[in-house]
């Protein structure tokens, strides 16, 4: 059997700062908890400053002053910080993987991410014998099959969401993938 | 039965931490899966191998079948454990699982199903010679049908949806006239929640206490009960304090209700571990429903028998032999189990948020089964569990003592807990006194 | 039996920071609690600054190299909400006792202060019908009988190590005390 | 003897609040004094009172006798628990706490005193029929006493200060010309040491276990035996890991040590806990020495035994009769202790300093002693025992598969530990088949 399921936007990894600003329009009151997130947020993310306005509410946040201001700097000129000394098994994993996934972020800035909305295996083609759905470098449309993600031995379409060139393939050929992991990475059509 | 060589672990939470460690102890590989909420569980931290299944809502990652049979698939695991909650009594998943060629640790979908069903489970007891409370034998359709068999049982009844439980489509009713404006309501919820306004009507008693008996079947056909826990301290329906042995149970009867729940497992061919709930009132008990699950105040049973029976859920499911002991049957010592909630002790309202200080009680006779951790973020996706406090003494006496100064230790902070309740009701008289039913929470004051 | 023994150099009690005296818990909106949260999280993310307004309230947090600095300003008298339920044993006691300790430190800049040596009861005269060994705005000299301190039915008198008047007696006639315990602020001679 | 109300803890550390749980549990009240190295220390912060009795150095606060009693004296405490280390076996503590009116929990001043001297001991296990190592009758003055004993009992040999302990003075000896050179250095450092440079001789055993015999008396002439411990893996006499039953020993050697033990308990009329260090190799046992207070492995015995040890110590020092129970006396199941210690496990070096992470492990058969929590920093004053885990489980099988999963759960950031070295240990085939003597960490390699 086949299933056609539809990439959804990539808003699956709450630590992609690309699509952070969206869900803030959400928000209709800001509650204590969320102000201490945005604080997080900010230090996480080394933002120079946010600011939100209600009515009758008014939240600055400026981030660490002693550093260099990073406001989404993501032009990649900066070397990567030498990586924290790893504990043996720390019980806090917050920030596992954090270094690795920041050089990876700042490739992606103005790209549009698709990521799998299904755990399964990932193959590029319909068939061993057959050719690749895509290549990178290839321009794709809406609704095209992109690849196929096989779960519980049904071949499962993964369609693109948007228009625009293929510039990454995430997975190996065969490769196993979880729920929001990326696939592919697209510039959109402008 | 194929040997297990790697489990996964449908589930989060401390009951997944729980069933990783009894892995770890057996040698066998681990898969945990989580959503997207879960990526620093500490049960993911501890896992060999660890999927993300889905967005935060369970419905789509903890409740989402073909994900988690997907998730199995990809790790190479070759077992489920499902835990308890979410899917844990979920016949169909029990059975895509067996037919994707993975051993479901738990029993077979038939026996969930059975189970499942309150009336059928009812019917089966009945079969079985089990006793169960006067009522009726299964749904009732109409208000005048119920009215009939309220007469003829005597008030006050309750009436309960056939296919549900935590309290939703049930109702207690004292006369005629609030058993007429309770049937339609208790069925339009029992609709609403479960799909099915099946009813059915029961006896109602006044100040029962909640007794289960834990129960363990094998392969081989042989089936035991390792004693009860009494799980009388609850609020609506949620258990709060449970413990072993139940206080006012003796001998005779603990046997009379070990050998009808044996009965009952027979009756259904019963394998893995399973929950025999009772009522019990002056001196009687009657046959409530059955779990087909581990159940969160497991480790209860474990601290007065030895037995760990999560690795033993493992040891049954790879076809082994109850590795229970043969002969005469007893419980050694006394143990209480706290559910430590992420609550406001007074209104019960979740409290999820930052563990700004988490301080866990030491020494001898204190357990403590949890996945949480200082600066660990509770999600508000789910249930509020974040921990459960169990406490083992040489008899009742020692546990309360031991129990009330474990309590004291145990600091969390940053969200609100129910330890400050704990803590009272370690205190309260009635409760010392071992004097209480099911109703202990309605009145008690603090 | 009497022993004479001579009091230590009152190094004994940790040094605390001081001004944390203003109440938080008459801001409106946001409680106590969430304040020192908020605290916390500037301190522990190293933020910049955090600034809430809201009708009639504003809070703004500055983190400083070292400590948080609080600043606070908020308008019209309102009436103090219930101080904020406080934690039954928190097992880390650092900040015990911290603001009425600073008071009294602020109190003894450029006095000496003489320490019991002993653990022991507190007694200020020889015996229940002698005059005291001193009183406040006596001066006294090195190796002065200051008071006794009794232990294991030994009368222990402790001397002055300094020359100077005595400006306050810490404990009461009778009261037991513990080693480094405070006896007596000593104003030196110059 | 005085009902005991208030109890004063001289001591620190994991042991100080492990008798203020003992004493919670019990309904007393309790004080804790401290250094002032030990302001913010858990004991401190757990007790009803607390009195800071002196500057950071032992020998002016922890081993301070006037200033604890007067501490006792100010706070109307009855009792004093001594725990281990510091007071706890000095004959004139106890005997000034008595004489003050207060309850020593622990044994006589006389007992202490006479157990306390190594070749008084001897003697006395001697002509109690206790089998003890051949070897001198009391000290040895002259090189050629000690030559002439070690020629009638064959090398190797083993000198040992008479009021010694912990390894000082101990010279091990497998020919004449090293007996010779070894005599004066022996005696030299049993007299820096311990102020006395009386040395003995006796047989050295090559690869002996040390096996000990837990013991109670109470002041009705009641002494029992609650089994052994077997503390073979140690570390410059620095026990490591304790567990209970000892692997090699069987229901008819445990009876006659346990039966030695008990006579010379009887010998020295003795009452409260108290152990019987034995050395064990080819199937003989070798009376060694007496402790005369609470071991720091007693959580061992507690957990295959399911006695409170702490809160018997109590009950007997108030005059109680022993609460276990008469007849045929056996261990439930296995036990492990693991001693958690801030040190370089390689080097064994002490690392004081800021615990930055401290994360418990939990769940079945897992139990920690500890006055450690995260932020804590500990002191460099005093010995480098952090905390303590203990594993139970139904065997020894079991135990060590949990406690593999315990060490992996058990996270210590900030100083070095000994973790990491119990991990190993767990892991080595030796120690997993239990065939080791106490020379297992000379030879240990990871």
């Amino acid at each position: 059997g086949r299933t056609a399921i539809t990439a959804g936007h990539g808003t699956s990894c709450p630590k992609r700062s690309t699509l952070f600003a969206t869900s803030w329009s959400e928000v209709a009151e800001l509650n204590f908890k969320e102000i201490l997130e945005l604080i997080d947020k900010v230090a996480d993310r080394g933002i120079g400053a946010v600011e939100i306005e209600q009515a009758g509410l008014k939240v600055r946040i400026e981030g660490k002053s002693s550093e260099p201001q990073v406001i989404h700097s993501y032009a990649g000129d900066r070397p990567a910080p030498p990586p924290a000394p790893v504990p043996p098994a720390p019980p806090t994993p917050a920030e596992k993987a954090a270094t690795e996934k920041a050089a990876e972020d700042a490739a992606e800035v103005g790209l549009h991410i698709i990521t799998s909305p299904i755990v399964g295996t990932f193959y590029r083609s319909a068939n061993p014998e057959s050719e690749p759905f895509v290549n990178v470098g290839d321009r794709i449309a809406r609704g095209q099959v992109l690849c196929i993600v096989e779960a519980m031995k049904l071949m499962n379409e993964i369609e693109s969401d948007v228009d625009g060139v293929v510039t990454r393939i995430y997975p190996q050929n065969g490769q196993p993938i979880e729920y929001g992991e990326k696939l592919f990475a697209v510039k959109l059509s402008s | 039965m194929p040997a297990i060589s790697k489990v996964l672990i449908a589930n989060r939470g401390e009951i997944a931490l729980r069933v990783i460690l009894a892995c770890k102890e057996m040698g066998l590989k681990t898969v945990a899966v989580h959503s997207e909420a879960d990526r620093d569980a500490l049960h993911v931290r501890y896992a060999d191998d660890d999927v993300c299944i889905g967005p935060a809502a369970s419905r789509q990652s903890y409740l989402n079948i073909s994900s988690i049979i997907a998730a199995a698939e990809i790790t190479g695991a070759d077992a489920i454990h499902p835990g308890y909650g979410f899917l844990a009594e979920n016949a169909h998943f029990a059975e895509i699982a067996g037919e994707c060629g993975l051993t479901f640790i738990g029993p077979t979908p038939e026996a969930i199903r059975l189970m499942g069903n309150k009336a059928v489970a009812r019917d089966t007891a009945q079969k079985a010679g089990v006793p169960i409370l006067p009522g009726s034998d299964g749904p009732v359709r109409t208000f005048e049908e119920a009215r009939d068999i309220a007469q003829g049982i005597g008030f006050p009844v309750i009436l309960k949806a056939s296919a549900g439980g935590g309290g939703r489509g049930m109702r207690i009713c004292g006369d005629e006239s609030t058993l007429q404006s309770a049937f339609d309501t208790a069925r339009n919820e029992a609709e609403r929640a479960f799909g099915s306004a099946d009813v059915y009507i029961e006896k109602y008693l006044e100040h029962p206490r909640h007794i289960e008996i834990q129960v363990f079947g094998d392969t081989h056909g042989r089936i035991v009960h390792l004693g009860e826990r009494d799980c009388s301290i609850q609020r609506r329906h949620q258990k709060l304090i449970e413990e072993s042995p139940s206080p006012v149970l003796n001998r005779e009867i603990r046997q009379a209700m070990g050998d009808a729940a044996i009965k009952l497992c027979k009756a259904v061919d019963y394998v893995n571990a399973g929950t025999i709930e009772f009522l019990f009132q002056d001196g009687e008990f009657y046959f409530m429903e059955m779990n087909t699950r581990i159940q969160v105040e497991h480790p209860v049973t474990e601290e007065v028998t030895g037995i760990d029976l999560v690795k033993e859920q493992i040891r049954v499911a790879s076809g082994l032999a109850l590795s229970v002991p043969h002969g005469d049957f007893f419980l050694r010592g006394h143990a209480m189990e706290f559910r430590i909630n992420a609550e406001d002790p007074v209104t019960f309202a979740p409290n999820p948020g930052k563990i700004r200080e988490f301080h866990l009680p030491g020494g001898p006779g204190v357990r403590v089964d949890t996945a949480a951790y200082r600066d660990y973020v509770i999600p508000p996706h789910y249930d509020s569990l974040i921990a459960k406090l169990i406490i083992r003494g040489k008899d009742r006496a020692e546990v309360l003592a031991r129990s009330r100064r474990a309590l004291e230790q145990f600091i969390i902070e940053g969200v609100k807990t129910t330890i400050p309740l704990d803590r009272a009701i370690v205190n309260n008289e009635r409760f010392i006194l071992g004097d209480f039913s099911t109703r202990f929470m309605e009145e008690f004051e603090w």
